[in-house]
């Protein structure tokens, strides 16, 4: 009873540990597998992100060179990063943001056309 | 009346108790919840708390994937909470069943079942994330 | 009785769940930095109690919304009466009844939860009901009277005489009012057994008016514990001394079960009422 | 004397996680309790079938969240086997440096609904405050806070530099320091000490019987530790289990405790032993064969069996968890309990749904 008491009266007589969050966030750490970036002026659509991601969540259309990527279904895995051949894909710290509706959760890309050399 | 209107809002937004339920997850979701309540994050500065009762339940955070059995409890429960009320999908299983979504017993997200308001995106979603999530669905108290 | 004199029963009614409300909210805010917590408002009871008004009325059946509003009624008549300066006696009774309406409400309903809820309910009050009576005869005994305004009028801190009474007192106050060791019947805090207890049917207003009620409970109890030190800066320090000492006890102990209650309470907690009582008498 | 049927479950603010018990109450006194499951059910070991075997180690790793980084390393280990691979050595202390983490914070969060399973709130909070320091390191140094997705066929996929291995010690100076201030209040307080003591007894002979695992078995004094079979790196540090012979609720809970303090000793010796070099062996082989692998989860062993043909995908995956051996030792010790203390007894051997379900 004693030992909790302490606990108790230094826990009152000092600061409070809560983060206040919105009004006072912390920088995120540098390394956190928060969200993807993907940098379409690179990527030679070669599928290999799409084949590799575990649950299906990125999709290369060749045809109409677009690239996507459902938020909502990606695991923030990193395997799409490992295997990317270009590195065009890397985790971005922040965390994406919740939304309303589920038509609003698929990220998409158009991948530019590059000169032949 | 347009005061009691007013305070009405007011006290609806400031007073959220909340309930979490874990279907066909992996659990982490309901873990980052718990984590949200505690010290470092505190929920309750936003007048959350955890009531774990249907009938008391303002904010509803589903987390994990549906699958045949746990979808009607997760009907009965939301049968259970008196309107208005937020419903919160917590976590990429709970927006589409994610990685499991194509395991034989997986129907898919819980929006398969209910009407969900807010998708807090993240495997499993940051403390951080789950306060943003409940914060940014408090707009449907203003009706 | 001139009715002139009804004001002030009009005006305890109308302060009691204000200051009740208060308390809650100062509690809530104490226990969280105490936790180390940022802790919510004070006034967040008041926002809660608002919003459960707000909220469709589910009721299970048409008992539980009557047992409801009767243990608001009895609860603020209870306030009202020791307002007027009534009978102690008489006080007492109302509580019992009070109690009574939220053991019914609560049986009525065929949740198991609740009904559990319900007989724990009952033995907490087998437990704290022979000490309130002890209190009010260690009240009559020093001071001669029955009536609470002729105790208030009389002055004098009964505490002195009357430690080991106030301790008993304090008991009954951390069990009435739900908190640690003894809160069985219905915790405000989830993760019990019984999940909310005698109030896990409830919802919506009908949950406001059991809250509501609660705070008239507290009220009430709060101004019984102020009779002990008949000033009013006195009875102040009292009243802010035995909130402090209940936020403590709540913090402290883990839930102990209604057993242990009956095993280590149940005869010690009026055996000592009643020895403080045969000193009073000697 | 009455009697009534109370469904706890599935839905019920002391499991996190959505399993019935229906327990048949005489008086407030168990005297029958029912378990039904199937809520969390997912047939995820029939996902090999769809996934290839390098996929399913995101999946192995999310079959839990409280156990996820052991989980996935010993996926990881059976596949490497059957490959015929062996991670470097700097891959293999990483990994036990991270389980080490996860089965502190496991150990920690068990701590702090076992607590709020008895009522008491204020140290609920105090251990989840202790609990994110822990968290914070497992962000800092793998990016995410509870599935860290670390383990890759073939060793780690993320480096620990000196700064990071320097936070770890630091950080955990911190938590044995806050551990140690609520030592007294798990131990010797009075309360605590009603609610604990002599709840839930499991026997040793019959702890032994019914085949419970892990800090449920070693608290009924079977010293008993699939880490001392050497698995990874472990075979290279030196410890003793932590046993305690109580049985009771009390026990359970001194037993985690202690794990607590042996894990950080585990984490520190693994750092100072950390040698340079690869963190991965990469291999472009497919798995053949048939192997049978065993760790120790945080909730005891956990054995994984795999069958594979050589082709992309597995044949057979089947996982037994350590929840579900602990299972028949939790029907044996609900009968007779207090209503009361059901949450508590529950909790005491920490189940974990999710796993067992699957």
């Amino acid at each position: 009873m004693t030992s909790m008491l302490k606990i108790l009266l230094k826990n009152g007589t000092g600061r409070y540990a809560t983060r206040l969050y919105p009004a006072e966030a912390r920088e995120p750490f540098a390394k956190n597998r928060a969200d993807l970036s993907f940098d379409p002026g690179c990527c030679r659509l070669c599928k290999t992100c799409s084949r590799k991601c575990p649950t299906g969540a990125i999709e290369v259309d060749k045809e109409n060179r677009t690239w996507k990527r459902d938020v909502f279904s990606c695991v923030f895995c990193g395997d799409c990063i490992e295997a990317c051949p270009k590195s065009c894909l890397s985790f971005v710290a922040r965390p994406p943001l919740p939304q309303k509706h589920h038509q609003q959760a698929v990220v998409y890309a158009t991948v530019p056309e590059r000169s032949k050399k | 009346m347009g005061m009691m209107k007013h305070l009405m809002v007011r006290s609806r937004r400031r007073s959220l108790w909340m309930m979490h339920f874990c279907l066909g997850g992996c659990n982490g979701c309901s873990i980052e919840i718990m984590a949200a309540l505690t010290p470092m994050y505190d929920l309750e500065r936003f007048g959350i708390l955890n009531t774990g009762n249907p009938k008391h339940t303002d904010v509803l955070l589903v987390g994990g994937s549906v699958n045949h059995r746990n979808r009607r409890t997760l009907k009965n429960l939301i049968d259970q909470i008196p309107a208005p009320r937020l419903i919160v999908a917590v976590g990429t299983c709970a927006l589409t069943g994610g990685i499991f979504n194509e395991a034989y017993n997986i129907i898919g997200g819980a929006n398969r079942v209910v009407d969900v308001d807010v998708y807090v995106p993240g495997c499993p979603p940051k403390p951080e994330a789950v306060i943003d999530g409940i914060l940014s669905g408090l707009d449907k108290f203003e009706q | 009785m001139n009715l002139a004199k009804l004001w002030v029963p009009a005006a305890a009614v109308i302060a009691a769940p204000v200051f009740g409300g208060l308390i809650a909210g100062i509690d809530r805010k104490i226990s969280a930095r105490l936790q180390g917590r940022y802790g919510p408002p004070i006034l967040q009871p008041f926002y809660d109690l608002y919003k459960l008004f707000g909220k469709d009325p589910l009721a299970v059946n048409r008992w539980q919304p009557f047992f409801a509003a009767m243990y608001l009624f009895g609860a603020a008549a209870s306030v009202a009466w020791l307002a007027l300066g009534g009978d102690l006696l008489v006080l007492f009774f109302l509580t019992t009844f009070t109690v009574g309406f939220l053991v019914l409400g609560a049986s009525c309903v065929p949740s198991p939860f609740s009904r559990a809820g319900a007989g724990r309910e009952l033995l907490q009050a087998l437990v704290y009901e022979p000490v309130l009576i002890l209190v009010f005869a260690a009240i009559f005994q020093q001071t001669g009277r029955w009536d609470a305004a002729g105790v208030w009028r009389q002055g004098g801190v009964l505490l002195a005489q009357t430690p080991l009474l106030y301790l008993c007192l304090f008991l009954v106050l951390v069990i009435k009012l739900r908190k640690s060791p003894f809160d069985f019947s219905a915790s405000p805090h989830a993760h019990q057994e019984l999940v909310r207890g005698v109030l896990t049917e409830y919802s919506g207003p009908f949950l406001a008016m059991v809250e509501l009620g609660h705070w008239y409970e507290t009220a009430l109890l709060l101004m019984i514990c102020a009779l002990f030190w008949s000033s009013v800066p006195g009875s102040a320090i009292l009243v802010a001394a035995t909130v402090a000492g209940l936020i403590f006890v709540d913090n402290l102990f883990p839930r102990l079960t209604w057993r242990w209650m009956m095993a280590r309470i149940w005869l010690p907690l009026p055996g000592l009422a009643l020895l403080n009582l045969i000193w009073l008498m000697v | 004397m009455t009697v009534s049927v109370i469904p706890v479950g599935p839905q019920h603010p002391v499991f996190l996680e959505p399993f019935q018990l229906k327990l048949v109450v005489e008086d407030e006194v168990v005297s029958e309790a029912l378990p039904r499951f199937g809520y969390v059910h997912r047939g995820l070991e029939a996902l090999v079938v769809s996934k290839d075997f390098r996929q399913m180690t995101r999946v192995a790793e999310r079959i839990c969240g409280i156990c996820s980084a052991i989980h996935g390393m010993t996926y990881c280990r059976a596949i490497e086997k059957l490959l015929g691979i062996t991670p470097p050595p700097r891959a293999q202390m990483l990994r036990l440096v991270w389980s080490e983490l996860h089965r502190m914070h496991s150990h920690l969060l068990w701590l702090g609904l076992f607590a709020e399973a008895m009522g008491f709130e204020s140290l609920f909070m105090q251990i989840f405050r202790i609990r994110e320091t822990v968290m914070d390191i497992l962000e800092q140094t793998t990016g995410n806070r509870v599935i860290i997705s670390v383990n890759v066929i073939g060793g780690v996929r993320r480096d620990l530099d000196a700064e990071g291995a320097d936070g770890i010690r630091r950080a955990l100076k911190k938590v044995a320091g806050d551990l140690e201030r609520i030592r007294p209040v798990l131990v010797d307080d009075y309360s605590v000490r009603k609610r604990t003591e002599e709840k839930g007894i499991l026997a040793k002979e019959r702890a032994y019987e019914l085949g419970a695992v892990g800090p449920v078995l070693r608290a009924s004094g079977i010293s008993q530790d699939i880490r001392r079979t050497g698995y990874g790196a472990y075979g290279e540090l030196d410890f003793e289990p932590v046993v305690e012979s109580g049985g009771d609720c009390q026990a359970r809970c001194k037993v985690r405790y202690r794990e607590l303090f042996q894990s950080m000793d585990l984490i520190r010796s693994g750092l100072d032993r950390l040698s340079d070099g690869e963190i991965q062996t990469k291999s472009k082989e497919k798995p053949e064969g048939e192997i049978l692998v065993r760790s120790e989860q945080p909730r005891g062993e956990v054995v994984y069996y795999i069958r594979a043909d050589g082709s992309k995908h597995l044949q057979r995956l089947r996982i037994r968890t350590p929840t579900f051996a602990n299972m028949a030792a939790l029907m044996d010790l609900l009968p007779g309990l207090d209503l009361a203390d059901v949450p508590l007894v529950t909790l005491s051997l920490d189940p974990c749904i999710a796993c067992t379900e699957r």
